[in-house]
């Protein structure tokens, strides 16, 4: 089982839905700053990551791409 | 193509109402869509494509209001079908935001106003009071509509197919300006061109459809970036321009040795031609110019006539419209006169005789500046 | 079995320009991916209507026709009758179906036209700065409701799921949220069905999505999913309101 | 040649089709000819005319000033049309429904009861087709073979009526013999 | 009278939006009735009077499309209110059928078109390509509306007393054309009229309402008859032209001595006069004619001042609409310049200068038609 | 005691020019007597629209106003807002109403303006010479029907009342015909009802009445009558949808 | 009980509505034609008539007053 | 005095509405102003910006040419608005968030880092009140009593970040001296 999980920071536009919608509570805000003013969303612990897509769903900014083969 | 389709020979004459005749006439220019919502007096456009166009295996659609019937226009005509929708007054009105919105992303198609008495309701009779809407643009925005203004059953047959290829060749919506007598008066007529064969009608390079092997597209009048609208603004312009330049169309009769020239169009020139006439017979020289194109005006000629006969008078069914365009052309070089009917009331040939003869003897006249001959 | 959660190819690249926590960047990225799954992207055509998604026609990957405010649904008429073959699918905010555009609703839905018809209810003019939809709830402050929407000066807000069923023209209606995620996945079922059912010619299929505007509102994005929750849901009850086919 | 014809009655009297029917008959002889239909607003009870040039050079107004000939088939009719006549011009008048005299004398009048004559050959819808016939007769402007066999053409699919519509014709004609 | 619902006293200065000067002015000079539909760039207007409205005891509604908002003011000035709706080029297109009705009802209301780029959805800058649409009618049928054009956020606020006043005086609906510019821009203005009233504006004797005790009223643009819908236009024809001897507004600057005159409204103008102290400081003589009506239009004064200088330039934020105007005014007797900036973007006032100096040089110009100056 | 049927004071003396057996005449007759009955007629507004009714003005005795197509609610609304001791009524087509005004009847009635709307329902656009109305009948023929309406080309008909029945607003709508004695009777009923509930400022209501229309059905009065009864009222099915009220 | 009913000959159509809704079967087409060419109705027997007044109900021209006083 | 300035940044960082301010504060003087705000279609993340004129004698054109001052409070900002100063003109930009640097050479600068500052004071949202303090350090076309007694006009109701917004004005005058 491969799970790959990326956040594009600079499409991050910081709504939280994200955060929110993890089931691992898996992301957090980033102390950065990106080029539209937001603290974009990061992974805490990507081994932690079950691959179940739910950032994704909710992501109004398609930041958020994951992999899961399994 | 299926032969049976073609419902008369070019050149069999037949009687028909002017509307109806305009509806056959679009079907053979290749008109396969219509949408438009009924209003007297041109309902007998819609009620003969009802059968019509299905015969020919084309869209029929009762829209629920103009609004809509504009709008449906505006997706059939993205898609590069010969469309078609008629009105009258108040629905010419509402179709307004969407004619301005067509001719904004420049997409060709065909309407019919076919003209009663206003503003508001008014009745149902013949009148010619929607020039200005149809020639400045009842719409918001800088554009034009190409307007022919048939003067006959004849007319409205055969001017679709010269609407389409026009309106296609610039990419511009296309009127036709009549009204309630051209539209419900029957007279014998034939088709001066073939039935068209929408098969051949080569496709446009902007519609939108199959975007297989090519890069997506896109109809849209929005464009938030100044610059960018300010360059469409002026590519329109561009094109008008070239409008003006290239398609300008007028009938002249009896200007050759005239005294006065009436410029009227539609059924005020007819009369008027049953006063020149008339006049004719008792030695009174009287030239008709009538515009065949409301826009782009043919502003060229009526200035030259009005500087050889020195004396112009445009007839309307208004209280005075076109006249103006008239007192543009003449600038200030001949002497500008002015009778109107509005309200549905059609002049006689004897009264616009009349009215001439007065405007022949009037003296001392500033020229260029609007002299109303109607007692009021 | 590999799974992949990525930017649809029904989509472009292009970085969509909507408001934090905005609803319709998710329901644009769920019918990217419908394009995507039914592989009908080379034949549809997405109406852009007048509203905060009138430039979709530079997000979605396929021919757009942007139209006047409230007459998607004509234009999509004329569209898919003189081409039948094409998919069409008018996308529409609360203000531009619900306002001015109700007669063009009922009538293409009466009419039964064979399109999609995606409505965006967020309960407020977003484009416009957030004056008062046909959808603002009760009591709902807007930028013309200073004081609350008062239903006996302002009226009531309109169920359009519930006014269509009424209707034989419609063969599906539903109405959904994507105010979390699993009501994204229901959304996605709904709106693929919906394009589903066109591709098969069954006719007219209309799917509302209930939808946060952060702005709109003047809430943060959480804040308004619960509000969409808390609120809206209540009123316009989330579920199928008409379904004549049996696709699964 | 040129007659310039108005026909008026209530509307449901025919009176445009018996001027369609006119035209028609005057193309088939390639006359020149125009029909320019008038409604008022109701659908029924008001008044309709149409008026109607037949001539052998070009027409260019079909609006009639002063007509050749008036058919009048009601009594409103006959008020709003009788002035409208030239001098010496015919009046064709319903003298089933038309209870007052036509009023002025400078002109020739033509009393044809075609109700009455229309019921007794089948059908009082045949009332335009009696005066129809009235008019050729008096005025030739177009044959009764052109007028009749352009009958199946204007009244498409009412084969049924041909026949009567026919002796309508036919018996409007007597009136004038 | 409430007093409390005075908001500013008369000539107190206060810092307001063109749109928010124009919403209080309204309510000031008597508006109690507002439906509108929302659009950029006007919706401080509705948004202003969505509260302001409550205050004063009017109503307020925002309705479900400019077609249902021209139409309730339809009902609310048949029943004498002082009526308003506002919106921008599309909505006021989508409108046209209703102002034709209410100008042939000859019922009084105002309207407001702060204007955006068009045609169709266009963008929402600032433009001024809705002047045909204002000036000849966008609607159907033979009508005219008294055409304000303010130049600020004074005016803005301001004409609404005047324009109420003109149009109940006439009975004929008044029209605010701004543009975005003058609608978002801020500045100082005062009130230079007091708060009317309502109550002591004297009733009409058309409006419906309690027909006890007198004959039943009908309001009504019906006119079967064409003898009577021909005089009702006649009518309306007769009271245009008293209204163009009585109220032709301009203002009048720097012509005294100047070579060329330039003809602008609104922002046209204000940046035009920019143009003007730039040009004077560098002793070039140029002046300015703007029009405050824009129908009527000032042309008396116009063609004066074409006599007097010899050359008239126009400069509008389009591709050219009341240079036409101009054009007619000036008869042949002038050389007539256009200079335009349609599509959002503004002219700057070094522009419009390089422009007139331009004009200034040219020779050998046909009198009376148009020039346009810019390079396309 | 006295019973009188004749000519109430509400209508004038004004011959209607109606076709024969025209449904409309019916209609305006009862309105007549429910002005009477009420003792409104003083402060009574009747909207007049564009239809075959468009000069009403000339035939009810009270002040009137004559408006665009479809726009009647638009104007009673803004009437009744300027003046609420009014008693407005707008009287309306198919056409009128459910087709180019399809906005303003939804819109209005959502608002729940306490106004009546007497909606004449025929299946016929009768004024302008019998083209397909929204409710005309799967099959029917008409000027723009030449073949009959198909509904797949054309679409169904609409139910006015069941549509407006998914709204707030209103609160009272009822269905009736007038195509025979004891329907009349009832139609007198539900707009004595809807009139009183007006003078109530209790709020929206709408009768809609099924009528004949034999000019532009092409038939008899008589065979339109049983049209109603057999081909109309099975689609419309009559009777009342809303009813928000106690009143008697 | 008095019952009084009059049929104003020039407003009738000669729609038979009020033929058809007679419950006594009392009214019918006179042979007269009216100004406006119809044949108006007329009442049969005018002591049969009950005062019902469903001929003035169904009438679309106001043509039939009935005066019932019982 | 004239002074023309071009303020511009996102969407949400309060521009425009600290043009007005300085038009109100200018209005307090009895000077002459004008304040014309631009937005793009977005509503966020967009740009927007206004241009403010302040003058002792009458305003023609409320359009600005060449600025005398622009503040840019973004990078798109700057990018935008840096070519249309004046020569000698002055730059005030927004260095919290601004990267990369000015490149004319023919202008002032002042780097203000406004985010930075705003939320020193307790609120991120203050950084355009920052800049503006800055402003009419550097250039006193109005006196910071105007300025500061305009806020509840032109922010009423948001009592709580008067405070803030005074301390933020204070702050970004500070950074002049
Ligand atoms: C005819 C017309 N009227 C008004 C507008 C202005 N307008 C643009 S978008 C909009 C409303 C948008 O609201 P909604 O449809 O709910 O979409 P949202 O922005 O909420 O997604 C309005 C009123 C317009 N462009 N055209
Ligand atoms: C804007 C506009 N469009 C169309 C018309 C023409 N028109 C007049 S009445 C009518 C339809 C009437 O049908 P309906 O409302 O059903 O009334 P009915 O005559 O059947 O009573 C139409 C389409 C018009 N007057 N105005
Ligand atoms: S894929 Fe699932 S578990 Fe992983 S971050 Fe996203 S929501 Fe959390
Ligand atoms: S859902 Fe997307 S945009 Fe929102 S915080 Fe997460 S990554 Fe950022
Ligand atoms: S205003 Fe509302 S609907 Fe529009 S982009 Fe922002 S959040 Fe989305
Ligand atoms: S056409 Fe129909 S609705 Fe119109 S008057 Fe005749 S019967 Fe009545
Ligand atoms: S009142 Fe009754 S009984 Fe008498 S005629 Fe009329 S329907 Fe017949
Ligand atoms: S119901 Fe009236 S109009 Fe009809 S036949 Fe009887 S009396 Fe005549
Ligand atoms: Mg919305
Ligand atoms: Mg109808």
């Amino acid at each position: 089982m491969k799970i790959e999980i990326t956040i594009d920071e600079s499409l991050c536009k910081a709504c939280a839905y994200c955060i929110e919608a993890c089931p691992k509570k898996n992301l957090e805000f980033s102390s950065n700053i990106n080029k539209s003013g937001y603290h974009p969303v990061r992974v805490i612990d990507k081994s932690k990551c079950t691959g179940c897509g739910m950032c994704y769903q909710v992501c109004p900014e398609i930041a958020i791409t994951v992999e899961n083969e399994s | 193509m299926n032969p049976d389709i073609i419902k008369y020979k070019t050149g069999e004459k037949i009687l028909l109402k002017g509307n109806e005749a305009f509806a056959e006439g679009t079907v053979r220019a290749g008109c396969r869509f219509f949408s438009g919502y009924p209003i007297t007096p041109q309902n007998e456009i819609p009620e003969y494509l009802s059968w019509r166009l299905f015969e020919v295996g084309g869209t029929f659609i009762q829209a629920e209001s103009e609004v809509s019937a504009i709008n449906m226009i505006y997706g059939a005509a993205a898609c590069g079908a010969r469309a078609l929708t008629s009105s009258s007054g108040p629905g010419i009105s509402l179709k307004q935001e969407g004619i301005s919105y067509i001719a904004a992303a420049e997409l060709p198609f065909l309407y019919a106003n076919v003209m009663r008495g206003g503003p508001g309701l008014g009745n149902i009779a013949p009148c010619q009071s929607d020039y200005f809407q149809a020639t400045r643009g009842g719409g918001h925005g800088d554009y034009r509509i190409i307007v022919l203004a048939p003067d006959s059953a004849y007319e409205m047959g055969n001017f679709p197919k010269l609407a389409y290829d026009t309106a296609e060749k610039y990419r511009n919506p296309c009127m036709i300006l009549a009204d309630g007598l051209i539209g419900q008066m029957m007279e014998p007529l034939e088709f001066n061109f073939d039935f068209v064969d929408v098969e051949k009608i080569p496709t446009k390079d902007y519609v939108v459809g199959n975007c297989k092997g090519r890069e997506m597209r896109v109809i849209n009048t929005l464009h938030m970036s100044t610059d960018i609208l300010e360059k469409h603004n002026w590519d329109l312009y561009r094109k008008y321009e070239k409008i003006k330049s290239e398609f300008t169309l007028f009938e002249e009769k009896y200007t050759d040795d005239a005294d006065i020239v009436i410029v009227a169009y539609g059924t005020a020139a007819r009369i008027s031609m049953a006063a020149i006439m008339k006049g004719r017979e008792q030695g009174i020289k009287i030239g008709l110019l009538r515009p065949i194109t409301l826009w782009p005006f043919p502003e060229k000629i009526i200035s030259q006539l009005a500087q050889k006969t020195g004396k112009v008078l445009a007839v309307e069914m208004n209280t005075g419209q076109l006249v103006e365009d008239v007192q543009m052309a003449v600038n200030g070089k001949a002497e500008v006169y002015f009778y109107g009917r509005p309200g549905g009331n059609i002049p006689t040939g004897d009264e616009i005789l009349g009215v001439a003869k007065e405007a022949l003897k009037m003296k001392n006249v500033e020229p260029g500046r609007i002299n109303v001959l109607n007692k009021i | 079995m590999k799974r992949e959660y990525k930017r649809p190819e029904g989509l472009s690249k292009t970085i969509m320009r909507y408001c934090p926590g905005c609803g319709h960047s998710i329901v644009h990225r769920i019918i990217g991916e419908t394009i995507d799954e039914l592989g009908i992207r080379e034949k549809t055509i997405a109406i852009a209507p007048v509203g905060c998604s009138v430039f979709l026609y530079e997000y979605f990957n396929c021919d757009s026709v942007q139209v006047a405010h409230g007459r998607a649904p004509a234009v999509a008429t004329g569209i898919k009758r003189v081409n039948p073959e094409l998919i069409v699918f008018s996308y529409q905010g609360d203000g531009d179906l619900a306002a001015i555009g109700t007669a063009e609703l009922i009538h293409s839905a009466t009419r039964g036209e064979n399109f999609t018809v995606i409505f965006i209810n967020n309960a407020i003019y977003g484009m416009t700065g957030g004056q008062q939809a046909p959808t603002t709830m009760p009591g709902q402050k807007t930028t013309t409701n200073p004081f609350g929407r008062d239903p006996k000066l302002a009226g009531y807000p309109i169920r359009v799921c519930e006014m269509l069923a009424t209707l034989d023209g419609p063969v599906y209606l539903e109405r959904t949220a994507v105010n979390k995620a699993v009501n994204v996945l229901k959304t996605k079922k709904a709106i693929k069905k919906a394009f589903q059912l066109q591709v098969e010619k069954k006719g007219y299929s209309l799917i509302e999505v209930l939808a946060p505007c952060p702005t709109g509102w003047g809430i943060s994005p959480l804040k308004a999913c619960e509000y969409v929750d808390k609120v809206m849901i209540p009123y316009y009850p989330l579920g199928v309101y008409k379904d004549l086919t049996q696709v699964k | 040649m040129k007659q310039e014809i108005i026909l008026a009655g209530f509307g449901g009297q025919g009176v445009i089709k018996a001027g369609v029917l006119l035209a028609y008959a005057a193309m088939k002889e390639n006359k020149r000819c125009t029909h320019f239909p008038s409604y008022g607003a109701e659908m029924r009870g008001g008044t309709a005319n149409c008026s109607v040039i037949i001539s052998d050079s070009l027409i260019s107004s079909p609006v009639i000033g002063e007509a050749d000939t008036v058919i009048a088939m009601n009594e409103p009719s006959l008020i709003k049309f009788e002035p409208r006549l030239k001098k010496g011009g015919l009046l064709i008048y319903n003298s089933s429904i038309i209870a007052s005299k036509p009023k002025r004398s400078d002109i020739e009048l033509l009393a044809v009861p075609a109700n009455e004559i229309a019921e007794s050959v089948g059908s009082a819808k045949s009332a335009n087709m009696v005066v129809v016939g009235a008019y050729i007769a008096k005025i030739k402007a177009v044959s009764p073979e052109s007028v009749k066999s352009s009958i199946p053409i204007v009244f498409p699919g009412k084969e049924a009526f041909l026949t009567i519509n026919i002796n309508a014709i036919d018996k409007g004609m007597a009136v004038v013999k």
